[in-house]
Order: C-alpha cells, then structure tokens, then sequence
C-alpha cells in the first residue's frame, strides 16, 4: 500500500464506529449501499469501549458481591472478595469479544472498515489520517455521510481531568485497585451508578451534586429509593454545590466547592471523578466544510430522516443531542441507513426507553402522569408495589413499584415507570404496548408467567382499571 | 405447548376481541383491515353494524349492556366508540420497511 | 357461634383457595357478587404453599450461592455457606407474608371467608367441615359455584410417599438440612427445578426418568442446555427406567429400577424425591353429587366459560386440567367470575406462557416451528443467541437464545421460546405480541434499552425479517 496516496470512493462515508456509526454502516451494507465506516479509535466506541458495557459488567459482579453478602436472612452466609484487577481484566475480554464481534459484522455485510480520523474536505470529499506516526492518510469521496462521532464527558472549569486525580468515567472502568475513598461531581446517571458500584466493592463514596437532588427527570418517589439504597451503602450526599477547584491533599485530593449563596466547602479523598455530562463531538471531523455549525453543546441539528440541514449529510446518535443512549444512537443509524438506501424510513418511535442501573434499578418508557397531563391528556395511573409480588419476595426485594400511564378515555398505554430488579427488562413490554397503540386492557388480558416480576406489569394495568388482583384498587 | 385459545386463532386485540362479544359478532368471521389482517375495532363494529341491518346477533355471546353493569364495561364501550376513527388509519404501519 | 348449626346463603360458593379459587373469589366481589370462600388447608393453595414460590424461593438462593461461587474468573472470590434451616425459615416468612396478603386481599374485597372442607350435598347445597376434633360443620346454599380444588403428586405403586424416605415436593420444600444425596424419580419440570436447586446446594442429585430425555413437550435444543448445565452441577442421568419398588439401605433409600425390556438397576441414596407429575383433585369436595364425573386424571372438564357440564357449575385451575400452571388458574378464575357477575368474558386468550426456572431458566409462549407448521402455518423463524448480546455477556451468561417463530406471510407473531437468564421475564414481552396480533415488524421497531437482555427478543424478530443488527441473518 502506498501510503498517504491513495483516493477511493464510497457511496456512504460513515464517520465514527459507535453504536451510531456501525448500525448505520451495518444496515447499509445489507441494503446494497457502498459503504465505507472509518473509526479513529476503537469500534464499538464508547458505548463497548468505556460506556454501557464495561460500566454493567463491573456492576454485575459489584451487585453480586453486595447480594450475597447481605443474604444471611435468607440462610446464605457468604464472605465475597472483588479482585478489581481480575475483574477489569475479565471486562476487557468482554469488551475484546464484542468490539472484535462489531468488527466481523460489519464485514460479513459488506462495509469496508478504514481505521483513522477522518475530516471533511468539502460536500463529497474527507481526508482520513491513519493512526500513529507516519500512517499516513488518504482521501474518500463520497456520496453521503453520516456524522457519528458520539460524545465526550464535560470537563469543568478548574477540576479539569488528568486520569490521575481527577478522573472521567473512564478511568474509573479502568481502575486497578478499589479506591478508598472518592469523592463524585454529579449525581446524574453515571455518577449515581458509579457511585453505588464503587460502595458495594467498598469505597466511601461522597457525591456533589449542584441540583437539590439526583438524577434529574426522575420523580422524587423514584430517585428517593435510589438515595435511600445509597446512603444504607454508606454514600453520602451533597447537594446545592458546584465544585469550584482541587488541592492535592496528602496521597490524595481535596475537592473545594461552593453554594449559591457563596458558602465554601471541602471533600478530601483518595480521588475525584466528575461526572457532569456529555457534549457533542460534532468538532472531531470539520463539519464547518460541509457548512454546518455545531450547537453549543457540539451536537449537530437533525430532521425526522436524521438529515443534517445539509442535503445527503447525517448526524446520528450523541452527536445529534439528548437523549445520548446507545439505543437512541441504534434507531438512528438503523433510519439514516435505510433512508440513503432510498427507503421511506423515518425516526417515528412514540417513545425511548431509559434505564438506569442502580440500586434499586431503574426502567422508564414515555410519559409519566405529569408529562401526560402536561400533553393534554387526562391519565389514569395503575400501580403494583413489589412488595404484593411473589416474585419479588422470593429474590429478597420488596422496594419498588411497576406504574402505568394511560389515557382515561381511550385506555391507551402512554408511560411506565418501573423500579426493582429487572426494570431495565419489565419496560420492554409497556414500551411495545405504546408503539402498538395497546390499551390497559389489552395488557391486563394477556397471561403472564407465575411467578415472574412481568406479572406486576399486568397487575399495574389492571389497577388502572379497577380490577388488580394482587393489590388494593384506589 | 400451550393450547389456542378456545374461541380460535384471531389476530385481534384482547379488546378487539371482548368487543366482539360485547357486540354479538363472531370475531372469527369478520376480515381484518388491519397490518395483515389484524382485525380492528372498526372491523368489529362494522359486521356489527351489517348484522344489526339484517336484525340477526349471532347467538355465541351474551347482548352487552344491561347485565353487564360493571364501570369497567361501560367505560370500554363508550371509548372504543370514539377510538374508530383512530384505529382506521394504522393501516399505514405497512408503509415502512423493516 | 352455635357449632353444627349454621345454615349461610351465598350467590357464588368457590371451594379451595388457591390461584384459581382467590382469584376467582377476589374478582366476584369487585364485581359485587355475594361470594363466599372455603379453604380446607391454607389460603393460596400449592402454589404459595408448597409450590411456585417456596419453590423459586429456594431456587433464588441456591443460584445466588452457586453464581457467587463459581465467579472467580470475573475477579469475584467467594466462600458461600447454606444453612438449610435458615433458608427454609427465610422461605416461611415469604409464604407468610402472601399468604396473609391473600387473606387480607380477599376480606377487602368482600369475600366471606369459611376454614374447612366442602363437600358438595346436592346443586345448591355443601356442607362446610371444620378443621380440627368437634369444629364441627355448617352448611351453605348456593346459585353457584366454583370447584377449585387444585391437584396432588402422582403417587408411584411400590415407591409410595412417606414423608422420610420417599418424599414429594413439598417434602424438599421444608428439608432441615441438605441432604448428600438424593434419587429424583422424574425428569420433568418440577424434578428439574428441585434438582438443579439441590446440586447447587452441595447435593449429589441421580435423576431417574422414563422417557429419553427429560423436560417433555420442549425440544432437544433446549432440554440439552438444562441436561448440559445439570451435569457440570454434578447431576447423573438415567434415562428409559422406571421405579418399581424400594428398600431401605443403611441410612439412606435404594430404589429398584427396570427398563421396558426388564433390565434392572438400582440407586442408593439418602432419600427419593417422586416427582412424576400431578393429578387433578376433583374428589375431595363430593361433585358427584353435582351430577359431575372426573375424568380419570381427577380433573373436570370445562368449556370456554369454565363451566362444567353442569349449569352454574365452574372449575378452575389444575382441577380443570392442563396445563397445571398457577397463571393459566388465575386466568380461569378470573374469567369464572366474570362469567357468574353476567360479563361476556371468555377464555380467549391465544397463548399460556410457561417457564421452567432450571439453569439456564427457560420461558416459551405460543408456538414452536413445529407447532406452527402443524397449525397450517408457513412459519418463520428468527433467532439471536445470547454469546451475540452484550447484556448477556456482562452477566457472565452466554449460553441460550431467543427464538421468535412467526408466519412469514403475515408476520403475525405465534411463539417465542427463549432459554438464559430472566427467559420468564423476556418472554412476557412475546405474549403480549401475540396476544395483540403483532407482528416481527412492530417488536425489530420498538425501541428496546442497551444494555438489555430484551434487545435479543427485538433482534430475534428483526432476524426473521433478514435485518438483525447484532447477528448474522440467514
Ligand atoms: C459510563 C457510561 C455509561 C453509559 N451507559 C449507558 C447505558 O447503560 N445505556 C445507554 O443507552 N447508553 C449508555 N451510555 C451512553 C452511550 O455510551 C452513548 O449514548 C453511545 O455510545 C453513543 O453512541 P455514538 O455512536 O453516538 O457515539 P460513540 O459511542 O461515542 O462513538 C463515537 C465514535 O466515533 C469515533 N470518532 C469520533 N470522531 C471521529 C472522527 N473524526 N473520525 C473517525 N472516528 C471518529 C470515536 O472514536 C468513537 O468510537 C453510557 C455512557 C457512559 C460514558
Ligand atoms: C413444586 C411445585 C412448583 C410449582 N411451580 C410453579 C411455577 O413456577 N409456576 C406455575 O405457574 N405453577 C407452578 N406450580 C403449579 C401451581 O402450584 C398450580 O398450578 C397452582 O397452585 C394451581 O392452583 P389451583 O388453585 O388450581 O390449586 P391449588 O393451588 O392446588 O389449590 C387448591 C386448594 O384447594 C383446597 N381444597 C381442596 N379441596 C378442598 C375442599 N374440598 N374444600 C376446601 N378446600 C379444598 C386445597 O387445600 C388447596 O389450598 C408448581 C407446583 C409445584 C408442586
């Protein structure tokens, strides 16, 4: 191969291998598009690399190691010990296998994989510079883009990351020892999941937080079993303060911060992890040659075919704005794909699930009773305790809730808020029934498996109805 | 293996289906409209509709209304009434591949 | 109160307060039926008893003690001690817990409540025996009534319960301690759940079966999974013999075994768990005079309204015959009610889900390719396997599958077989589908969380439709 020489042209140029990027390339290639994905880094990107996946495996075994050694109710007297060394190595072999498993689809359908960072030229050209010294580039023509170059955690001003004292998330999937102590920025999703994880496998765990509680768009009735959970691990909680610099202090970091009101305070702790949220990376490939003009928060604007306001130019996933979920990222690599293929696709979803994986977990799908109100609706909510559940008793859990949604007069599914084990699972079902237009009814008809945590699925819409079995009707 | 359900394989809703025999019309007779030949509720009640024409309910399900006299009942026809034209045009669902 | 003297009326008499009888109680008085409740034994029946939650309850904790313990390669060390007793009393305290629930559910629904034995005197007529020496009787008049009286386990000519040596499952239920090795006669679903829970605490478990495989009605696919992971436990297989006597042997049981062509064997073990199936109990409550014969199984046959042969006379729940399932009584129950309270409810559904909390734990709904194809359908089929799921990988679970079996013409979806961790739970999701006329379309385009195990059911569907994203399509 010639290096810095060689020019190839593509129908479809995708800019970044994430859960974006490769589903977009994927779907693509089995629809007959040319088409050539080029990733700077590593494929899978954050979400395989140092996103959804290295975070639930460290959290699995964390849980685990919590579970069985909170069991001795139940006649299991258990002694757990996380070699985090083992346990990170076991992540990267899960992580290896599914990147190098994305690798072998893309592939079998027919992408053409380039490794580099690419830039764009012009409306139909990039240059992709090849990793490492004296790699060279070489240049791509192209039809059409997708822009998928995902996101990057925010750095704040004065507490920026230096992998040592000040972490990102990253390095904290990366740990090689269990810290004894950290003090967390943000109590959004991945503050709070870090966190819990870090407390089971025995850290002290303080989190800032600058709202007055955590995981903002969450109801107090949700995010107060998630606290309560927290503080019973030993997690203490700091709210209505903004981190404003850092010491070192001894093997240690002395975190300082501030209230509105200009009161100061201090945390101290082996190390600081900042977790305040996710920017665009619309700013990692010149999309200003294409005339495009990142948001402040380098995301890129995009229409119901994930178009970008220039013609035969996509943007998908984070890099594209909120929600950032990988799942979110899928539906519109799946659409940007389909639509240069010249299908009549469109992003037309009712609803995106969340879920948040803490302890309790957390499901949600559509709208809650406020946000349905809000949209002019007159919502009936149904409602099944876990603790009125077989299922949950026999798994040793009896916080939480399944909560329904629906329209009064029509029955219709609008929402679902699930909270215990398996809530990431049991919103599968409501998220169908609102795509489906499904009604309370139809829910409550189906029969579910005893005894399974889906039968409170079941029992929530039949609630809503007046006619739960299982729990008291209002 | 699970058995079908007694009153026969129909790709209808549960609600779909309670309506039928609200209305006195045997679901298994009506040609669905819907995303391949899902019946729908207006499917339902239009052979109602046609049967109520011809004075004739078939004699499978009980008359809805009197004796059904449970919130629930009466709440569910009323709103399918309005949820007809709704469900008329879901049809479109087909346009979409994959 | 005068003993032996009482004389109630009531519109709806139901005899036997398990699944079937409480809900069907339970749904008559929210429909303000006048209804009436007998339970001989204890309310909720089998099932919160001595069957689906004692027994999953145990299960739970078995596996946690087995998972926790066989996670060294994940960085997870750990030492886990059952105490049987413990365990037992924890599981007494969750059947506690329900079974006062159901009492509570039932009083707040306005079911009069009656502790005795039935037996029916005429069609209008029971007389209500009193638990216990000189409790003496009373006796009720009725409109109607709803024979829920459950079933027992087949007893074995030659190998007949005893409660020490030969035990039934209800006996392993309450087991004070583990004992070292047990001979299962019978390999079906309950032998396989008891089974694999006794390995995994520590039991040498010999499971004798007559058929060749164990698990019947599932396909080898699947039942070679459950056998695979029995044997790595330390479970031995017997399959083509049947039990025909036993005698005792030191402290422990051999059983005598023989196959159909007169070859003998025997095992030696602690104790013999029979576990070969249940039969109806339709004679405990005298339905002869009702004008009612069982059917040699001692289940009744009912119609789609869940009456009997005989006007205003319902059965539900295993009395009624397969599948002896605590959901598919529920159901039945439910609809009894209904049916008495004059609404046009019918036993309508399209499909009973099942599972079979083995490991890995299996969840099926609808029908299989086979039964599709015998149905008249050209079925097809879509699949993802779980090693292709990064959920399934941060759980350290790769083996197992989700199967979705659809008419290719339609896309209808008619059955879902799904094996691996939470299979009971994901296939909740299916049998909505199902229920709903569905089709693979609607699930490939709902939104489903990442990281999940419910993505596989989407990619299973997206799979039959040749667009899966996460594994190679035929
Ligand atoms: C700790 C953590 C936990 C998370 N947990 C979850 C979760 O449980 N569920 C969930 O849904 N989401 C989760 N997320 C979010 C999820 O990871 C993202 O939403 C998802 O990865 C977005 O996918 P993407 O393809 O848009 O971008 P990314 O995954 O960020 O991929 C972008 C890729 O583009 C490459 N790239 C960038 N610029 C260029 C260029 N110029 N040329 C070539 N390549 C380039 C990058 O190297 C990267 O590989 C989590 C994130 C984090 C950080
Ligand atoms: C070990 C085991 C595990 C199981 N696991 C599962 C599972 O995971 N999932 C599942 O769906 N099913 C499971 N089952 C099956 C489930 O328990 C039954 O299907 C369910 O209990 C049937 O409910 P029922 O109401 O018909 O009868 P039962 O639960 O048997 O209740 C009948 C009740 O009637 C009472 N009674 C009987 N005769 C009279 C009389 N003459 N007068 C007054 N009272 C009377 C009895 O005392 C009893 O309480 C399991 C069963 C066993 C044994």
């Amino acid at each position: 191969m010639v290096v810095g020489d060689i020019s190839t042209g593509t129908e479809l140029l995708v800019v970044g291998g994430g859960p974006g990027g490769y589903v977009a390339a994927i779907r693509a290639g089995q629809l007959d598009v040319d088409v050539t994905l080029v990733e700077a880094d590593a494929y899978g990107g954050t979400c395989l690399n140092e996103g959804c996946i290295p975070s639930k495996a460290l959290i699995h075994v964390a849980t685990l190691a919590d579970e069985v050694e909170s069991a001795e109710a139940m006649g299991l007297h258990a002694r757990a010990d996380v070699d985090m060394q083992g346990l990170v190595d076991w992540k990267d072999g899960v992580v290896d296998q599914l990147t190098s498993g994305v690798e072998k689809l893309c592939k079998a359908n027919g992408v053409s994989l380039v490794e580099g960072r690419a830039e764009f030229v012009d409306g139909e050209t990039a240059r992709i510079a090849h990793g490492g010294e004296g790699q060279g580039s070489e240049t791509v023509t192209f039809d059409s883009a997708v822009i998928a170059t995902g996101s990057r955690p925010i750095e704040l001003p004065g507490v920026e990351f230096d992998g040592e004292h000040i972490l990102d998330s990253s390095d904290v999937l990366d740990l090689r020892s269990v810290p004894e102590s950290m003090t967390v920025v943000g109590g959004g999703y991945i503050g709070m999941e870090l966190s819990t994880m870090l407390a089971k496998l025995g850290c002290d765990v303080t989190i800032v937080e600058m709202l007055d509680d955590i995981l903002p768009g969450y109801t107090e009735d949700i995010t107060r079993l998630v606290r309560n959970r927290a503080e019973s691990l030993g997690v203490a909680f700091s709210f209505g303060e903004r981190a404003t610099g850092w010491e070192p202090a001894g093997d240690g970091v002395r975190l300082d911060t501030e209230t509105e009101d200009g009161e100061t305070a201090s945390y101290t702790a082996e190390n600081v992890l900042v977790a305040v949220g996710r920017e665009g990376a619309a700013d990692t490939c010149n999309v200003e040659a294409l005339g495009l003009e990142p948001r402040n928060d380098g995301t890129l604007e995009t229409d119901a075919t994930t178009q970008t306001s220039v013609d035969g130019i996509y943007a998908v996933g984070d890099v594209a704005g909120e929600p950032m979920l990988a799942h979110k990222a899928y539906r519109e690599g799946h659409v940007a794909a389909e639509v240069v293929a010249g299908e009549p696709s469109r992003l037309d979803y009712q609803a995106i699930p969340s879920a948040v994986f803490t302890d309790p977990e957390i499901g949600t799908v559509g709208l809650t009773e406020a946000e349905a109100e809000a949209e002019g609706f007159d919502p009936v909510v149904g409602e099944m305790p876990l603790r009125a559940s077989g299922r949950a008793l026999t798994l040793g859990a009896d916080e939480g809730f399944v909560r329904i949604v629906a329209d009064a007069e029509t029955g219709f599914v609008l929402g679902g808020q699930i909270v215990g084990p398996e809530a990431a699972e049991l919103v599968a079902e409501v998220g169908l029934a609102i795509e489906l237009g499904a009604r309370l009814e139809d829910i409550a008809a189906t029969v579910h498996t005893h005894p399974t945590l889906s039968e409170a699925v079941a029992e929530a819409a039949a609630n809503a109805r007046d006619s739960a079995i299982h729990t008291l009707n209002r | 293996a699970a058995p079908t359900g007694a009153d026969g394989r129909v790709f209808a809703a549960p609600s779909t289906r309670r309506l039928a025999r609200e209305l006195g019309v045997d679901i298994a007779a009506v040609d669905g409209s819907g995303p391949g030949g899902r019946v729908t509720e207006a499917d339902v009640r239009a052979a109602a509709d046609a049967t109520d024409t011809v004075e004739s309910g078939a004699d499978d399900a009980p008359p809805s209304g009197d004796d059904a006299d449970t919130d629930d009942t009466d709440d569910d026809v009323r709103s399918a009434v309005r949820r007809v034209d709704e469900e008329a045009d879901d049809g479109g669902s087909d346009a979409t591949p994959d």
